[in-house]
């Protein structure tokens, strides 16, 4: 299988990358796999929904585009119901990926929950 | 943009109209009595004269196989077939030496033998890409049947010294196999002046076409076939002879032979524009493999903070064709075992990119591929949490 | 006029079309990233189907080689390396059986393996070149580690009862390889139906180009490669994908498909009249093998008093290309196997003739071809000293 | 190598092909190679000269060639001359012949010479 339409398109032309200075969360993981790098920050308004997300990466096409599909997909919604987003989730959104890039997929997934969980505690 | 030609290249219109005969009317077979079989016969010694030419053999040392990838394997393999029968309990005659660098074509057969009980040595290399020749020296026992090392890295293009490496296996009476598929056509490549007994080369790395390659094995040197039967290539290559393919090959050589000279300047000239412009512009960039000791037409570069795949593919989108040694990018995510031998951290390796030039590309190409490059490297910088911006 | 079909079969004009933009433009590498790869790998993709619907199998169950000689060899030499990592003193796992009559490249094969300590069964075959089930059944022991025989003889066309071999090989647990390069395209080949684990076919031979074949091997039976390297073809057959051959294979495959029965009554009619009239037209002329289990693209006859070769040669002169068995005809002098093991003394083999129909031969031409034939007959039957005239 | 054009001239248009009923002499030799056979048949005059030869040959076109070439050569000339005539002789006048049909011109070679050796013991 090759990298399809979304996925092209997504690396294409990422949306959301960058840093947030001010973020209430923020998530890094290393795929252990490869060895890529990525980091999610988000900024979260008083309803607890994610206001704004960013990401920054050291990876491969996929991760980009799982990077830049996930921050579409969690932007604008609740943290608990962003945390639940599994790679699964991007992987489908992006009308699939080849076998061998699935587990870039998890990065993205990782990154957000970690994130979230960060601005948890902070906030705690 | 296609600076990818190391991986394979574009069949030269010129060589495609000498292969289109045999593709339409001349389907003839080589061992067949009527004319269409003596035609074919011709053309094969044609092409088999043009191959020996470009490497300074003789026509009857040139075997036609279907690839680089086939004739390692042949080289390799017959060696090793051919010992089998020499082998006694005290001397199993089971050790070959080899490089860390080598094409996957010989390094994956000789993990294959390691697998039925054969030592392998992989010879390191220091950080230019060169092996140490007192090393492989020293690596030689009783018994080495074979010293395989390639002409030239299909990666970072460095030239090992194989003139010397030769004299070196032939002190031992030790046969020497050298897989040139990068090599020929691009730099000097004489088999009796680089002592090599047994030469590996591709059509398709020298716009010629795709599923023919050659071995050259020395006269005197007797190796059992890979592929047994009906007898073609004097018994040492059975199969059907592919004739358009075959005169495809020749004709390639031919031009290659012809041109090397221009060939190496037209490389070169690009290739130092590259290089110069490229670090000049980028910070934090670095040549891979010796600059000295280098195909003229190899460019390897990697630069800190980003990674390979999605440099090729941005790249791609602006039209330049390029290659990388990313883990990334490959099928089982393992990182360049080259650059790895370099002792280059996979961190590093990962953000790394070969321009491998051809005779379409033009130096007045040289700004708008290295500013495709600046940028691509600076937006990925941009979103990259190993960068500082 | 060509009736030399089963050496060689002219490219069908269409797949060469198919096959241009892979050898002009599309000149990428199916590994790569870029479009080019992508387009290179979509290709393969398709090709891929095309060949398994020809034979009734999995897209992934087919593997790319250079030929039906390659096919061969990779059958039967990664069987006996998978198994050498089985073998004990006590179960040497070193019996292969196949027959007499097998192409070259297998009994070549077979040949090499003996000389490295492989006992070989080769079956005898009756007057009509078919093989005895019970003599099959009674050479199988506990050593053997592969049965290997031909689908369809390429000197007389004998079509081999494959069904019913792989029951029998089935029921002992050995894996059964079949050489179809003669049958597909020409009779149905189902490797389900027709309970075949391995199976071996060739481009050329069904008006696709030279230097491509495949290899289908049964899902779940995993044989090392023969040919090792950079991993394509799963890792199974590895070496720079040969794209424009591959389409041109799928697409020889696909039409080979679409007019299997057209092109099995096309030949057929055309090979009854060819028999008719050149053996009620020529005394003492005969058929050599079967005539019910037959190609319907082939005839092989046997004229008394005469020698192949100088049959070969009037005939090319007025313009009929065909074969012969004879050994004056081959480089190494032997006589046809094939018909030394039909019991034919080899002065009656010597004058041999074989006429393999293809697309382009049509029933029109059929007289012209039979005239060429008596009067040639006649000539040499006059100055032979082998004849009364 | 492949067959010159003389030779293919020569299997061809074989030259002076057929019986000599009334032979001087006349040698069968098979070769023990191939399998092949080949007959030649003279007519010699007062002169020993040889005034007619003839060849049947059931063999490949070297063979045909060959014979063809050997009687071309004895034609006309004495027995004695014609005795000397040797394969390599024949090859030449062919223009060579490739190495495994080399033992083809063995066959008219011999043959004439036992032609001329039982027209001397018929004559005796
Ligand atoms: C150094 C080297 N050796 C061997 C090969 C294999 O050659 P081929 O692609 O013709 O099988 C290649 C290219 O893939 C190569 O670069
Ligand atoms: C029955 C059979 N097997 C194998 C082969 C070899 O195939 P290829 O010529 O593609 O190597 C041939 C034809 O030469 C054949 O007729
Ligand atoms: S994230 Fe490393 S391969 Fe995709
Ligand atoms: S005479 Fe028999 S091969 Fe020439």
């Amino acid at each position: 299988m090759d990298y399809t339409q979304k996925v092209i398109e997504n690396y294409t032309n990422p949306q959301n990358t960058g840093v947030i200075e001010d973020a209430d969360g923020e998530g890094t993981v290393g795929n252990p796999v490869c060895g890529d790098i990525m980091t999610i920050y988000i900024k979260v308004d008083e309803n607890e929904n994610i206001e704004d997300i960013k990401f920054s990466t050291f990876g491969c096409g996929a991760a980009i585009a799982t990077s830049s599909m996930i921050t579409q997909m969690a932007k604008g919604i609740n943290i608990d119901e962003a945390y639940e987003i599994t790679r699964n989730d991007v992987a489908e959104e992006l009308g699939g990926l080849p076998a061998v890039k699935l587990h870039c997929s998890n990065l993205a997934a990782d990154a957000l929950q970690k994130a979230i969980e960060n601005y948890k505690k902070e906030r705690n | 943009m296609y600076v990818d030609n190391s991986a394979t290249s574009p069949l030269n219109p010129q060589v495609l109209d000498a292969m289109i005969p045999y593709l339409k009317e001349e389907y003839g077979n080589a061992s067949t009595l009527y004319f269409l079989g003596i035609k074919a016969k011709r053309a094969l010694q044609k092409a088999r004269h043009q191959v020996a030419q470009l490497i300074n053999a003789e026509d009857d040392e040139i075997i036609f196989t279907s690839g680089g990838t086939e004739s390692d394997n042949t080289a390799i393999k017959s060696i090793v077939l051919k010992q089998l029968k020499h082998k006694t309990p005290e001397n199993p005659k089971n050790h070959i030496i080899t490089t860390q660098i080598e094409h996957p074509a010989v390094l994956n057969t000789c993990k294959f033998l390691e697998e039925y009980g054969y030592e392998i040595t992989y010879l390191p290399v220091d950080k230019d890409g060169l092996i140490n020749l007192k090393q492989l020296e020293n690596a030689i026992n009783e018994q080495t049947i074979l010293i395989t090392i390639m002409h030239s890295n299909n990666e970072i293009g460095t030239i090992q010294p194989t003139k010397q490496i030769g004299e070196i296996a032939h002190k031992y009476n030790i046969p020497f196999h050298s897989d040139a598929v990068q090599s020929v056509g691009k730099i000097p490549v004489d088999v009796k002046e680089q002592n090599i007994d047994i030469l590996s080369l591709s059509a398709h790395k020298i716009n010629g076409p795709k599923g023919i390659g050659a071995l050259y094995v020395k006269k005197g040197l007797t190796l059992p076939p890979l592929i047994h039967g009906g007898g073609q290539e004097n018994s040492k290559r059975s199969g059907t002879e592919n004739i358009p393919a075959i005169v495809g090959l020749g004709k390639a050589a031919e031009i290659a032979h012809e041109n090397l000279e221009k060939t190496m300047k037209h490389n070169q000239q690009i290739r130092d524009a590259l290089i110069e412009k490229i670090t000049t512009q980028i910070p934090d960039s670095y040549i891979n493999g010796s600059l000295k000791h280098r195909l003229p037409n190899n460019v390897h570069i990697r630069f800190s903070g980003i990674e390979g795949e999605s440099l090729i593919l941005k790249l791609a989108q602006k039209g330049v064709y390029a290659a990388t040694g990313s883990a990334c990018s490959t099928h089982n995510l393992q990182g360049s075992h080259v650059l790895a031998a370099l002792q280059i951290k996979p961190a590093l390796s990962h953000g790394s990119l070969r321009l491998s030039i051809g005779p379409e590309n033009r130096l007045e190409d040289v700004d708008y591929i290295v500013d495709a490059i600046v940028e691509t490297v600076e937006y990925l910088r941009e979103i990259s949490p190993l960068w500082d911006n």
